[in-house]
C-alpha cells in the first residue's frame, strides 16, 4: 500500500509494549463502510417499526453531533459546552430559509454550515485564549447569551413562540410522512461526520489538534500556530454541528430557544455521549450514542413516568461512574484491553 | 542567503523587575558553528535561551536571524524560520507514538501524511530510534526521549538547533551517545547552540564556548582557553580562601 | 434621584446574594483548583434543608443553619474524598463528574418533591426597613451582613491562623506543602467541606427569598461563575467585590435598559473581563493556566 | 429494552412484531394516550391533568364505557417537542392507541399532534393554550379547553366589566401595566391583552417581560411602579409570580388591583406569601371545583371523586378542565361512532351545549379551527387564605370581590 505500510513493517520488528500503528485512511474508510452496511441491515429489519426507526434516527443524529463535537473537544482538547449555539445557528438558518423563502432544506445545508462556522469563529476567537475549565465556563456563558438573544430577536428566530415549519411532504422539502427516509438521512449525516473525523485524524490538522491538546508549548516549538489550529478545528466541528441542527429542525419541524439551546438536552449531551463512548477516539462518540440515546428513550418511558426525573438521575450517576472508573470510555477501555491482551497473543 | 550569521544577539537584555537576568549580551553564531554556552546555575543561561526561542520578549536589544530582527516574533514563527529547540523538562507527546511525535515536526513543510511519516522515519533513523518508531512515546527511556525531541526539531528542517541542557539526567554512556549525535549533526553542517553546565560535555565538543555569570558574558573562546581563565574558575569554584 | 438610590441599594443587596453563593465556589477553586459545576445544587440542598427544618421541625429558617451547614460540610467532605480526589489532575473528568453530580442531585430532589414549589416563610425575613426612597428587605440585609462577616472571617483565617497558612501553602504549591508535612488530602477534604458548608449557609439565607425548585441551583451557578472569574480566582475579596459588580450591573441594566436583556448584558461583560484579565480583577493567577499546571 | 448495542435492536424488533399483531378486537379496551410532562419541572401539573382524565375515564367505564368498550388512559412522558414525537411513535406506532389527549406544554402539543397526524390519530387537547395550535388548522387537532386568547380576553373582561366599577373609574380612565414571563406562554397572552385593551380604550401604561428563572425582579417591579398603574397584570409561572409579589411588598408598590393569569391560585403561592400576603389577589385560571353548582354542574361530584381516588384535595384546577375535556371528547367520539379524526371533526358542528353544561362551566361549540369557544377561565380572589371564585357573576355563586373600597 502506501509508504506508511512500508514504514510500518520497519516498526513491527520491535515488540515494544503498547505498539500502535497508524491504520491507513483506506482501511478506516473500509471500517466505516462496514458500519454503513450494519446500519443498512438495521434499516431493513426495522423498516416498518416507526418507534425503533425514530430511536435509530436519533441515535445516528446525536452520534454524528458527538463525533463533530469530538473533533475540537476530543482531538483538540477544547472542552466546549457551547456547541448548542452552532446547532441552533444551523437549525435557525434552515428554518428561516425554508419558512420565509421556501428554499429546499437540502440547499440550506450549505448556508447552515457557513453560518454555524462563522458564528463559531466569531465566538471562539476570543474564548480560545482560555484553557480547560475556563473555556468551558465561557462557552456555557455564550450558550446562555444565545438563549436570551434567540428569545429577544423574534424577527429572526420566531422568538419564544418559535417557528412551526409547515408540513409540505416531498423529497425536496425534506419532509416525509414515514420515518424511514429520516433514518436514512441521519445515518448519512453520521457517516459524513465519521469520514470527516477519520480524514481530520489523519491530516496535518488532526495531528496539530492533538499536539495542541497534549502540550501547547511543544506545539509552538514545532511551528504550530495554536490559535489558528484551534479555530480551524472548531470551524470544521461547528460546521458539521450546524448541519446536524438543520436536519434536527427538519425532523421536528419546530424550532424554539428551549429545544435548541437547553444546556442539559443539547449543550451537555454531546459531551456526555463522547465521554461515555471515549473522548478523542474516532468511534467513541458513536459507541456513546448507541448506548445513551436508546437508554434515555427507555428510561424516559419507564422510569420517567414512575418517578419524575428518574431518567436524568440515572444519567447523572452514569456520568460520575464513567468519569471515575472508565475515563477512556467504552472504546478507549476496549482498545486498552485489546492492546494488553491482543499483544500477549502475539508473543 | 544574505547574511552568514545564523543567530546573533545584539545588546540583548532581560530584566524581571529589579533583577537583570541577561545584561547586554553580544555574540553571533555563523552558519555551521557549534557554540556552547555554560555558566553556574542562575547565570541567566535559560533566560537567554528563552529570549532566543521567543518564550520571553527582550527588555532591550535584538535577536537577529540571517540578518532579520526576530525579537518580536512568537516561538512558532521562529520555529517556521528554522529555529528548532528542545526543552529542559522533556515535552514529549506521551500518548502518541515516537514516529507521530516526529511527524508533528515533519508536517511543517510536508502537508501529506505519507510524506511526513516517511521524513519522520528517516529522521528517527538518523537519531537511532528507528526500531522504536511505533512505540508509545510515554514508554521511552529518558535518553530516548531526548533524542526524540532532537529528532522532532530536525524534522522541521531547521537551520539552527537550540539544545537546552539536553544531557541533564543522562548516565555517562547516554551522554556520550548524545554527544556523538550532536557532533555528527554538526559535521553535516547544522548550526548548533548548546546550553550546558557540564564542563566535560563542553570540552568534548572542542568548539567555541561562551561563559556567562550573573547575566554577563565573562569569556568567549576555545574550551581550553576559557576553562583556564581565572574569572571563569572563580565564577564556578569561587575565590581561593586567602 | 430616588430611583437611582433604590437601584444602587438593590444592586448592592443582589451583589450580597451573588457574593454569598460564589464564596463557596471560590474557596473550592482557590485551594483545590476544581471547578465545581454542582455548587448550585449544594445551595439548592441547603434551601431544601431549611425548608425541611421549617416545615417538619417548625424551626425558623435562620435557626436551621445549625443543622444544614454541618450537614453539607460532611457531604462536601464525602464528595471530595470519593468523587473528586481520584480526579485530581484530570480537569476534564472533574467537569464530567461535577456535571454528573449536578444532574443527580437535581433530579433526586425532583423525584422526592415531585416538583411542587415549596416556600419558606419567616417573619423576620419579610420585614422591610424604609429609609426615604430606599427599601431594604431584612432578608437581603442579613445576606449582605453574612457575606461581609464570612469574607472577613475567611481573610482572618487564611492570614492569621496556622491551619489557614497551611491552606495557603497548599494553594500555592501542593508539592512544597506536602514536603512541609501538610496532609494535602485532608486539607482538600476540609476545604471542600467548607465550600459546601458555605453553599448550605447561602441556601438557608436565601430560602425565605425564593420559591424552592430543584432547578433553582442552575439559576445561581452561572452568576457564581461570573462572580468568581470576574472577581478573581482564589482571592477571598475577589468573590466579594465580583458579586457587587455583577449585582450592580444587573440592577442597572435591568432598570435602565430592559429586564429581558439584563442576563445577556452581564454575561457579555463577564466574557469581556475574562478576555482582558483572565485572572479576574484580583485573581492570584491567570485563569488561562490556572488549574492546569501539573500539581500532583 | 435497554438499548446497548445493535443486537438489542433486533431483539426489540421481534417483540414489536409480536405485540403489533393484535387487532383491535371488540372486547379489547380503548386506549387513550395522555401526553404530558411527568418528569422535569412541570411534573406536578402533568400528573394533575392526567388525574382529570383518569377520573373521567372511571366515570365513563362505570356506565358502559365508550363505543361499548372499557376506556384505559396510557401515560406518555414528554417534556420537549422531540420527546413528544418519540411518545407518539411508541403509543401510536407500536401500542396502537386509539387517540391522544393532553398536553400541559404547548411546544410538546404542537410537535406530538403533527406526529399523530401521520398515524391519522385524533389529537384532543384540553390544556395547551398557545393560540397557534388551533390557528394552524391541523386536520386531527381539536381543543376543548380555553387558550391564550380566552385567558387574555377573560382578564380584559375582568378589568373592564368588574374592576373598573369596583375602583369607581370609567374603563377609559384606567391605567394598566402588563407584566409577563418571556416564553411563548406569557408572550402570547400579553400581546392579546394589549390589543384587547387598546380596542376597549383602556390605557396600557407599559409592558414588561422577564425570565421566570430570574434571581431578582426588582427592576421589573420598579419600572411598573414608576408607571403608577391602577391594575398590575402578571402572566407567568409560580416562581416568578411569588418573587414579584414579595418584591412588590418589599418595594412598597401596592397598585389598586393585582391580577395574575394562569398561575397563583395554588397552595404554592399561599405558602410563599401567607394569608395576608395574598389577600385580595385576583387570579384568572381554570375553574375550580368550588364554583357554584348551577354554573358548573358536577364540579362537586368531581371534587368528591378526586378526594376518594387520590386521598387529597386537587392540587391544581387544570385537572377539572382536563376532566371536562375528556368528557366532551367521549361525547364527540360516541356521536361520530369512531375515533377517526375526519369523522369526529365532521360532527363537531353539531355541538351546541350552552355555557354551564359541564363541571367547569364550559359550554361546547367549536369554531372552524376546531377550538371550543365556550370554554372560559374563571377568576378567583384570595379571601382569608381561600381561593374564592368571584367572576363571572354566574360562577361566583354570590361571593363578592372585596378589598377595593369601591
Amino acid at each position: 500500500m502506501s509508504k506508511i505500510e512500508a514504514t510500518e513493517l520497519g516498526g513491527r520488528r520491535t515488540t515494544g509494549k503498547g505498539d500502535r500503528h497508524i491504520t491507513s485512511l483506506a482501511t478506516e474508510l473500509l471500517r466505516i463502510a462496514g458500519l454503513a452496511g450494519l446500519f443498512a441491515i438495521a434499516l431493513v429489519v426495522l423498516r416498518d417499526d416507526p418507534f425503533l426507526l425514530n430511536i435509530l434516527a436519533y441515535t445516528c443524529l446525536f452520534g454524528g453531533l458527538a463525533t463533530s463535537w469530538n473533533i475540537i473537544g476530543g482531538f483538540g482538547g477544547q472542552f466546549s459546552l457551547g456547541h448548542g449555539v452552532f446547532f441552533a445557528a444551523g437549525a435557525y438558518t434552515t428554518a428561516n430559509l425554508y419558512f420565509h423563502f421556501g428554499i429546499s432544506p437540502w440547499l440550506t445545508l450549505i448556508p447552515a454550515v457557513v453560518v454555524a462556522s462563522a458564528v463559531a469563529l466569531a465566538v471562539s476567537w476570543p474564548t480560545f485564549r482560555l484553557k480547560g475549565p475556563f473555556f468551558a465556563i465561557a462557552t456555557l456563558a455564550l450558550n446562555e447569551v444565545a438563549f436570551v438573544l434567540a428569545n429577544y430577536f423574534d424577527g429572526l428566530t420566531g422568538g419564544p413562540r418559535g417557528m412551526m415549519l409547515p408540513f409540505r411532504a416531498g423529497f425536496e422539502n425534506m419532509v416525509f410522512t414515514s420515518k424511514l427516509p429520516y433514518a436514512i438521512i441521519m445515518i448519512g449525516f453520521l457517516l459524513v461526520t465519521l469520514v470527516t473525523a477519520a480524514i481530520v485524524l489523519r491530516s496535518r490538522l488532526g495531528y496539530y489538534l492533538q499536539a495542541v491538546r497534549l502540550d501547547e508549548d511543544a506545539a509552538r516549538s514545532v511551528g504550530i500556530g495554536v490559535l489558528r489550529v484551534k479555530l480551524m478545528g472548531m470551524a470544521v466541528s461547528a460546521g458539521l454541528t450546524g448541519v446536524g441542527g438543520s436536519l434536527f429542525a427538519m425532523y421536528i419541524r419546530y424550532v424554539d430557544p428551549p429545544t435548541l439551546l437547553s444546556i442539559q438536552d443539547v449543550g451537555v449531551r454531546f459531551l456526555l455521549i463522547s465521554l461515555i463512548g471515549g473522548v478523542g477516539t474516532l468511534y467513541g462518540p458513536l459507541a456513546g450514542a448507541l448506548l445513551i440515546v436508546p437508554l434515555e428513550f427507555q428510561l424516559r418511558a419507564t422510569l420517567g413516568s414512575a418517578l419524575p426525573g428518574g431518567n436524568l438521575m440515572v444519567l447523572g450517576a452514569l456520568l460520575v461512574i464513567f468519569a471515575l472508573f472508565m475515563r477512556k470510555g467504552l472504546v478507549g477501555t476496549v482498545s486498552d484491553i485489546w492492546d494488553r491482551y491482543g499483544r500477549r497473543r502475539d508473543e | 542567503m544574505s547574511d552568514a550569521t545564523a543567530l546573533a544577539a545584539e545588546n540583548l537584555t532581560k530584566r524581571f523587575g529589579g533583577l537583570t537576568a541577561v545584561g547586554g549580551l553580544n555574540f553571533s553564531l555563523r552558519r555551521g558553528d557549534l557554540l556552547s554556552i555554560i555558566g553556574p546555575n542562575g547565570a541567566g543561561k535559560t533566560t537567554l535561551f528563552n529570549l532566543l526561542t521567543g518564550q520571553h520578549p527582550p527588555s532591550d536589544g535584538r535577536v537577529i536571524h540571517e540578518g532579520r530582527d526576530i525579537s518580536a516574533l512568537a516561538p512558532e514563527q521562529r520555529a517556521r524560520l528554522g529555529l528548532g529547540r528542545t526543552f529542559q523538562i522533556s515535552k514529549t507527546l506521551t500518548s502518541m507514538t515516537a514516529l507521530e511525535n516526529v511527524m508533528i515536526g515533519a508536517f511543517l513543510h510536508r502537508g501529506k501524511l505519507a510524506a511526513a511519516a516517511e521524513h519522520a522515519m528517516h529522521i528517527l533513523d538518523r537519531v537511532g530510534l528507528a526500531r522504536r518508531a511505533s512505540v508509545r512515546a510515554g514508554t521511552l527511556t529518558l535518553s530516548e526521549r531526548r533524542r526524540l525531541e532532537i529528532a522532532r526539531a530536525l524534522a522541521l528542517d531547521c537551520s539552527v538547533l537550540l539544545l537546552d541542557e539536553v544531557m541533564a539526567g543522562l548516565n555517562q554512556r547516554e551522554v556520550d551517545d548524545v554527544i556523538g549525535l550532536v557532533r555528527q549533526l554538526h559535521a553535516e553542517g547544522l548550526t548548533v547552540l548548546v546550553i550546558e553546565h557540564n564542563l566535560k560535555v563542553v570540552r568534548a565538543f572542542e568548539n567555541r564556548v561562551i561563559v556567562m555569570d550573573f547575566g554577563r558574558m565573562i569569556a568567549d573562546g576555545t574550551p581550553d582557553k576559557v576553562l583556564s581563565d581565572p574569572q571563569v574558575v572563580e565564577a564556578y569554584l569561587g575565590k581561593k580562601a586567602e | 434621584m430616588a430611583a437611582f438610590l433604590n437601584i444602587v441599594t438593590v444592586g448592592l443587596l443582589l451583589g450580597g446574594i451573588y457574593g454569598l453563593v460564589s464564596m463557596g465556589l471560590n474557596v473550592i477553586f482557590g485551594v483545590i483548583r476544581i471547578v465545581n459545576f454542582a455548587q448550585g445544587e449544594l445551595v439548592m440542598l441547603g434551601m431544601y434543608g431549611a425548608y425541611m427544618s421549617w416545615a417538619l421541625l417548625g424551626m425558623d429558617p435562620y435557626l436551621s443553619v445549625l443543622i444544614v451547614v454541618p450537614g453539607l460540610f460532611v457531604l462536601g467532605m464525602i464528595l471530595q474524598r470519593f468523587v473528586l480526589q481520584p480526579l485530581q489532575n484530570e480537569p476534564f473528568m472533574q467537569i464530567f463528574a461535577t456535571f454528573g453530580l449536578l444532574m443527580f442531585f437535581q433530579n433526586l430532589v425532583l423525584g422526592i418533591t415531585g416538583g411542587t414549589g415549596y416556600s419558606v416563610r419567616s417573619d423576620i425575613a419579610s420585614e422591610v426597613i424604609r429609609i426615604g426612597p430606599v427599601n431594604l428587605t431584612l432578608s437581603r440585609l442579613i445576606v449582605l451582613a453574612t457575606v461581609i462577616v464570612v469574607a472577613l472571617g475567611m481573610n482572618w483565617f487564611v492570614k492569621y491562623t496556622m491551619p489557614g497558612k497551611a491552606v495557603r501553602a497548599v494553594t500555592q504549591d501542593r508539592r512544597a506543602a506536602r514536603l512541609m508535612g501538610i496532609n494535602v488530602e485532608w486539607v482538600f477534604m476540609l476545604t471542600f467541606g467548607a465550600g459546601a458548608a458555605l453553599a448550605g449557609m447561602a441556601g438557608v439565607l436565601l430560602s425565605p427569598i425564593y420559591t424552592l425548585s430543584p432547578q433553582i441551583g442552575s439559576n445561581f451557578i452561572l452568576a457564581a461563575f461570573a462572580v468568581v472569574v470576574l472577581g478573581g480566582l482564589g482571592s477571598v475579596w475577589g468573590a466579594f467585590i465580583g458579586g457587587f459588580v455583577i449585582g450592580l450591573v444587573e440592577a442597572f441594566s435591568g432598570y435602565y435598559f430592559d429586564p429581558a436583556l439584563k442576563h445577556a448584558i452581564w454575561f457579555l461583560i463577564f466574557i469581556a473581563v475574562l478576555l482582558v484579565r483572565p485572572g479576574g480583577l484580583f485573581g492570584i493567577a491567570g485563569a488561562e493556566e490556572m488549574g492546569l499546571r501539573e500539581q500532583d | 429494552m435497554i438499548g446497548t448495542t445493535r443486537r438489542t435492536f433486533v431483539a426489540a424488533v421481534i417483540a414489536a412484531i409480536a405485540a403489533g399483531g393484535t387487532a383491535a378486537a371488540q372486547d379489547d379496551p380503548i386506549r387513550i394516550g395522555a401526553i404530558n410532562p411527568y418528569s422535569g419541572q412541570l411534573a406536578l401539573y402533568g400528573t394533575e391533568v392526567t388525574r382529570g382524565y383518569e377520573l373521567a375515564a372511571d366515570q365513563l367505564n362505570a356506565n358502559g364505557g365508550l363505543l361499548g368498550s372499557q376506556v384505559e388512559v396510557v401515560r406518555g412522558n414528554a417534556a420537549s417537542p422531540q420527546e413528544g414525537i418519540a411518545v407518539v411513535e411508541r403509543l401510536a406506532g407500536r401500542d396502537d392507541v386509539d387517540a391522544f389527549i393532553g398536553t400541559y406544554l404547548s411546544a410538546v402539543s404542537g410537535a406530538a399532534s403533527e406526529a399523530a397526524l401521520n398515524y391519522n390519530k385524533l389529537y384532543w387537547d384540553t390544556n395547551a393554550i398557545a393560540a397557534g395550535l388551533t390557528e394552524r388548522g391541523l386536520p386531527n387537532f381539536v381543543r376543548s379547553g380555553p387558550y391564550a386568547t380566552t385567558f387574555a380576553d377573560a382578564s380584559v373582561e375582568l378589568v373592564i366589566d368588574a374592576l373598573a366599577q369596583e375602583l369607581g373609574k370609567d374603563p377609559s380612565e384606567l391605567r394598566v401595566w402588563l407584566e409577563h414571563e418571556e416564553s411563548v406562554y406569557g408572550t402570547s397572552i400579553s400581546e392579546r391583552q394589549e390589543a384587547q385593551f387598546e380596542d376597549a380604550g383602556v390605557e396600557v401604561v407599559g409592558v414588561g417581560s422577564h425570565d421566570y428563572r430570574s434571581i431578582d425582579l426588582t427592576d421589573s417591579v420598579l419600572r411598573a411602579k414608576d408607571a403608577d398603574p391602577d391594575v398590575f397584570i402578571q402572566t407567568g409561572y409560580v416562581p416568578d409570580g411569588n418573587l414579584l409579589l414579595r418584591t412588590m411588598r418589599d418595594q412598597d408598590f401596592d397598585p389598586n388591583a393585582i391580577v395574575f393569569v394562569g398561575t397563583g391560585d395554588t397552595a404554592e403561592t399561599l405558602q410563599a406569601m401567607g394569608e395576608k400576603g395574598v389577600e385580595g389577589l385576583l387570579v384568572v385560571s381554570y375553574p375550580r371545583p368550588g364554583i357554584s353548582e348551577e354554573f358548573g354542574p358536577g364540579s362537586g361530584a368531581y371534587l368528591e371523586a378526586y378526594r376518594e381516588k387520590y386521598g387529597s384535595d386537587p392540587v391544581a384546577p387544570q385537572g377539572m378542565a382536563a376532566y371536562v375535556g375528556f368528557q366532551i371528547m367521549a361525547e364527540a367520539v360516541e356521536k361520530a361512532g369512531s375515533f377517526d379524526p375526519a369523522e369526529v371533526t365532521a360532527i363537531l358542528g353539531e355541538f351546541d351545549e350552552p355555557q354551564g353544561t359541564y363541571a367547569t362551566g364550559f359550554g361546547a361549540r367549536f369554531d372552524e379551527n376546531k377550538q371550543n369557544v365556550l370554554a372560559y377561565p374563571t377568576v378567583i380572589q384570595w379571601q382569608g387564605g381561600e381561593p374564592v371564585t368571584v367572576f363571572p357573576e354566574e360562577a361566583a355563586g354570590g361571593s363578592k370581590m372585596t378589598g377595593f373600597g369601591g
